[in-house]
């Protein structure tokens, strides 16, 4: 024989604390009043991809190279790109179109992963409502781009460990140059010796930059 | 002219020939009980009457038997809207007039 | 000094009608006026508050603040709720019976007010000080369920026939125990005059005395919470009055989860409004006829009248949102058996137990009969209560449970 | 006093005439309930307050309910477009209620003017005085009533359950799905 009710008075006691709690303590009521005050955003989330550059201005220093490859990757197919031409119409490797439809894109940073120059990069900026349904949720280049020191800013840790690998990746690109022209002179020196295979294999994960190979 | 007994007897046996109308002219059970319902509230409304302009009113006897009557009526009502469930049960209809398996 | 306030708007009430003293026709229109007209914007009022009060309070329980964007502490939420219902498009159903739908808000607007009329809100504040106020008081409040099923049937909609059917079943059901909860205490009081039931909750011995304690507890312990029949019948009477005012756990006829909003699927805008409006005043109404009952009406101490019938009043509305925030809803044959295998049974050994107190109360004097009353009394509540439960538990239940693979 | 009168006369009248002529059954039972509430307002009017409190109680709030209850498990609302609302032999009963009315009310109309016994002034009935009246001389008429309400009720109840189940037994389909765990 128990006494009636025992259940309801201990859930009524539960939530006799959690009302009188929330007015002193604070995981009590950790809601957040949004517009005037924001929750703290971690490092690692993102929401949506942005471009970076480098230097100061926005369309020389582009990282990117219109490789089409996010455009390909792209699960939701929200990457429209488009290659940029110079005035005697000769491809220039940089994107004179480069849309994102925010309406599309569902967050999943395949991009990023498969970008091979570190151009593109997950933002975390989640204010993203429009007044216009279409034109308004297409971000274009210009709204893409953001400096490198933005995401230093956005997230430290990534962005230097981003830096070294490019400026390792930059430093072996020299190295190479400068063998290659090594060689160069060498072979114009001793036209009759055989060249050396151990020099010539780069390591394998790391791919030949392209840029370097074209200038 | 203030009111007299005869307003209310007057209004009872209207509301009876109503209910007697009713009772007598439509083909539906319920509307039959309905029917049977206002008959025994005119009723009522004719003991109240008779109490209320009586010389003597304190015992209170028509109050007593209008209880009384309310009492039976809503057994009544009862019992005959159970019957009318257990009668559209046996012949899934409620017309009085398909009602005759002692008729043929 | 004792009932100051209510003398006061008692006097107020005729100062005003004295300047109409001339003319005698419109003296009775300004009197009616003033019999109704402050009674009916209050509890609007109390209404427009308790839906704030409500929504902050479930709020909390929930860990959230609540609405806190219109006015100081959101406490302009209900005037914009408003306007929003009233600007908001009426939209009727095409094939509903148009004429039934309109009148369904109405019919439970107005039983609602005509019961918060019946209720003694102070000494001399009573709008229908009839005679029989109590059972009339039962009598009004029994016409919410035509108002719901109106609604439900009119509507033309399954899920509102269901809710009005089922709001039909529960609020029948639990009248029973309502009314045989509130018999106990028209026994005891002996008169279905709220007044009278309110003025039988003082000790009377004391109140007249001098003594400051004795006026100050005689106003108190008087109360039939404090008498070990007027305790049980109190949580009879709460958990029937949660029933029939629609009100969480029992809110089975709104359950939105299961079948939209039961008999207010259909509505929209004022009509909706006045239909939340209604079942908020009849809620109001069975709370304080449950304080007039129970809790000693405008009894209380220091000074007696209306300020402690609206605080008690409020804070038994606040049980009502806490338990709101507690429990989950019942399932429909829970419901049903729980009113009548559980309360309706000891609903009626209450009122025995309210009888035998009575005369060991005469016979052997008040301490003598608290005793006999708390320990005998609950005894035989709690034995009842565990032997229906036990009782109403079915085979399954009481049997051990075997698990069996499913292949 | 006499507006009162009048406007629940109407109301009553007007209520009981549509109970029994319109076609929709649940209109039909809200247009009953009406009069039921004028008739509660007639008694009021007599000072028969605690008669009119059971008027509500019992025939607004439990008749009415039952009625609309029986509906909603019996027919369809609206009733059968192609069947007539009246029963075949329904000018004769007609008339013979007619008959009936005047009969009736033929002397009462030729008396009018007579004196009827005036209200009482310093007489008000009170709840208590029916509660002595109903435990001291007729306490056995209140057993006997509550012996056939409790008698009635039962019966009501058995009268709508007890058949089903044998009804229900007749109606199963013999190659019915048995379901062993549930």
């Amino acid at each position: 024989m128990s006494l009636l009710a025992k259940g309801i008075l201990k859930g009524m006691a539960v939530t006799a604390k959690n009302f009188f709690q929330s007015y002193y303590r604070k995981e009590r009521l950790p809601t957040v009043q949004y517009p005037e005050e924001k929750s703290t955003i971690t490092p690692f989330t993102r929401n949506f991809p942005f471009l970076l550059y480098d230097g100061d201005d926005a369309v020389d220093g582009m990282r990117c190279t219109a490789c089409t490859l996010c455009e390909r990757a792209c699960p939701p197919q929200c990457i429209y790109i488009i290659k940029d031409k110079d005035e005697k119409g000769k491809p220039i490797l940089r994107p004179r179109i480069f849309d994102i439809d925010t309406s599309v894109c569902m967050s999943c940073q395949l991009c990023v992963e498969v970008c091979p120059y570190e151009a593109i990069r997950m933002d975390s900026a989640f204010e993203l409502s429009n007044e216009n349904r279409f034109e308004g949720l297409l971000i274009n280049r210009g709204d893409l781009l953001k400096s490198n020191d933005y995401y230093h800013a956005l997230n430290p840790v990534e962005a230097r460990e981003t830096d070294d690998r490019i400026a390792a990746k930059n430093a072996l690109a020299e190295a190479k140059k400068k063998a290659r022209q090594k060689k160069t002179r060498l072979a114009a020196a001793k036209a009759k010796r055989p060249p050396s295979r151990l020099k010539k294999s780069p390591p394998a994960r790391e791919k030949p930059p392209q840029p370097e190979k074209s200038e | 002219m203030g009111l007299t007994l005869h307003h209310f007897l007057i209004l009872s046996a209207i509301l009876f020939s109503i209910g007697l109308v009713g009772a007598l002219t439509r083909r539906h059970i319920i509307i039959m009980l309905i029917c049977l319902e206002i008959m025994l509230n005119s009723a009522n409304l004719n003991l109240i009457a008779f109490w209320h302009f009586s010389p003597n009113p304190l015992p209170l006897h028509g109050p007593l038997f209008t209880l009384f009557a309310i009492a039976i009526a809503a057994t009544e009502a009862a019992l005959g809207l159970a019957l009318v469930l257990a009668i559209f049960r046996h012949y899934k209809t409620i017309d009085p007039e398909s009602i005759q398996d002692l008729k043929e | 000094m004792n009932n100051f306030f209510d003398l006061k708007l008692v006097e107020l009430g005729r100062w005003i009608e004295a300047f109409f003293a001339d003319f005698p026709s419109l003296k009775l229109v300004v009197h009616l006026l003033l019999c109704t007209l402050p009674l009916a914007l209050s509890f609007m009022g109390a209404f427009a508050f308790t839906t704030w009060l409500e929504r902050k309070g479930l709020a909390r329980i929930q860990n959230r603040p609540g609405p806190n964007r219109v006015g100081i502490f959101g406490l302009l939420q209900p005037i914009a709720d408003g306007i929003k219902m009233l600007i908001k498009e009426d939209i009727v159903p095409e094939r509903s019976d148009k004429l039934f739908h309109f009148l369904a808000p109405i019919m439970l607007m107005i039983p609602a007010l005509i019961g918060v009329g019946f209720l003694p809100l102070g000494d001399g504040l009573h709008a229908l000080p009839l005679d029989s106020a109590i059972i009339f008081f039962f009598a009004i409040s029994s016409l919410n369920t035509i108002a719901v099923f109106m609604a439900g049937w009119s509507s033309r909609n399954k899920y509102s026939l269901l809710g009005g059917m089922r709001a039909v079943a529960q609020m029948i059901s639990y009248e029973i125990p309502l009314v045989l909860s509130a018999v106990a205490v028209i026994m005891i009081a002996g008169s279905l005059n709220a007044q009278e039931v309110v003025a039988s909750q003082q000790i009377s011995s004391w109140v007249g005395s001098g003594n400051i304690l004795q006026e100050f507890f005689g106003r108190i312990l008087g109360w039939n919470v404090f008498k070990p029949w007027g305790f049980a019948g109190f949580i009879f009477f709460f958990v029937a009055a949660l029933a029939e005012a629609n009100r969480s756990p029992f809110d089975l006829p709104e359950a939105d989860s299961e079948i939209i909003a039961g008999h207010l699927t259909e509505y929209s805008g004022f009509k909706y409004a006045i239909f939340f409006m209604g079942e908020y005043i009849s809620a109001f109404a069975i709370a304080g006829i449950g304080v007039t009952l129970f809790l000693g009406g405008w009894n209380g101490p220091v000074f007696s009248g209306l300020p402690w019938f609206v605080l008690k009043l409020f804070s038994l509305f606040a049980v009502m949102i806490w338990i709101r925030g507690t429990l989950p809803r019942l399932r429909v044959d829970q419901l049903m058996g729980y009113a009548w295998k559980f309360l309706f049974p000891l609903a009626i050994l209450n009122i025995f137990l309210a009888g035998f107190y009575h005369f060991i109360e005469r016979q052997w004097g008040t301490a003598i009969a608290m005793l006999a009353g708390w320990i005998l009394g609950f005894g035989a509540l709690q034995l009842a209560a565990t032997a229906l439960s036990r009782l109403n538990q079915s085979p399954i239940m009481r049997s051990k449970r075997v698990y069996q693979l499913v292949e | 006093m006499n507006i009162a009168f009048y406007l629940l006369a109407l109301v009553a009248v007007l209520g009981a005439g549509l109970a029994i002529t319109l076609r929709n059954v649940v209109h039909a039972v809200f247009s009953v309930l009406l009069f039921f509430s004028a008739l509660a307002g007639l008694f009021l009017l007599m000072l028969a307050e605690f008669i009119a409190a059971v008027q509500v109680l019992v025939y607004i709030g439990s008749v009415g309910i039952l009625m609309l209850f029986a509906i909603m498990l019996t027919t369809n609302v609206m009733g059968d477009p192609n069947r007539p609302v009246r029963s075949r032999g329904w000018v004769w009963g007609g008339l013979a209620v007619i008959a009936l009315l005047a009969g009736v009310l033929l002397p009462l109309i030729s008396r009018t003017g007579g004196q009827t016994p005036t209200p009482l002034s310093d007489f008000n009935p009170s709840v208590k005085q029916l509660g002595m009246v109903l435990m001291d001389p007729y306490f056995a008429s209140v057993g006997v009533i509550a012996l056939l309400l409790t008698a009635g009720l039962i019966g009501a109840v058995v009268a709508a359950t007890g058949a089903s189940e044998a009804d229900q037994k007749k109606t199963v389909p013999a190659n019915r799905p048995n379901y062993p765990n549930t």
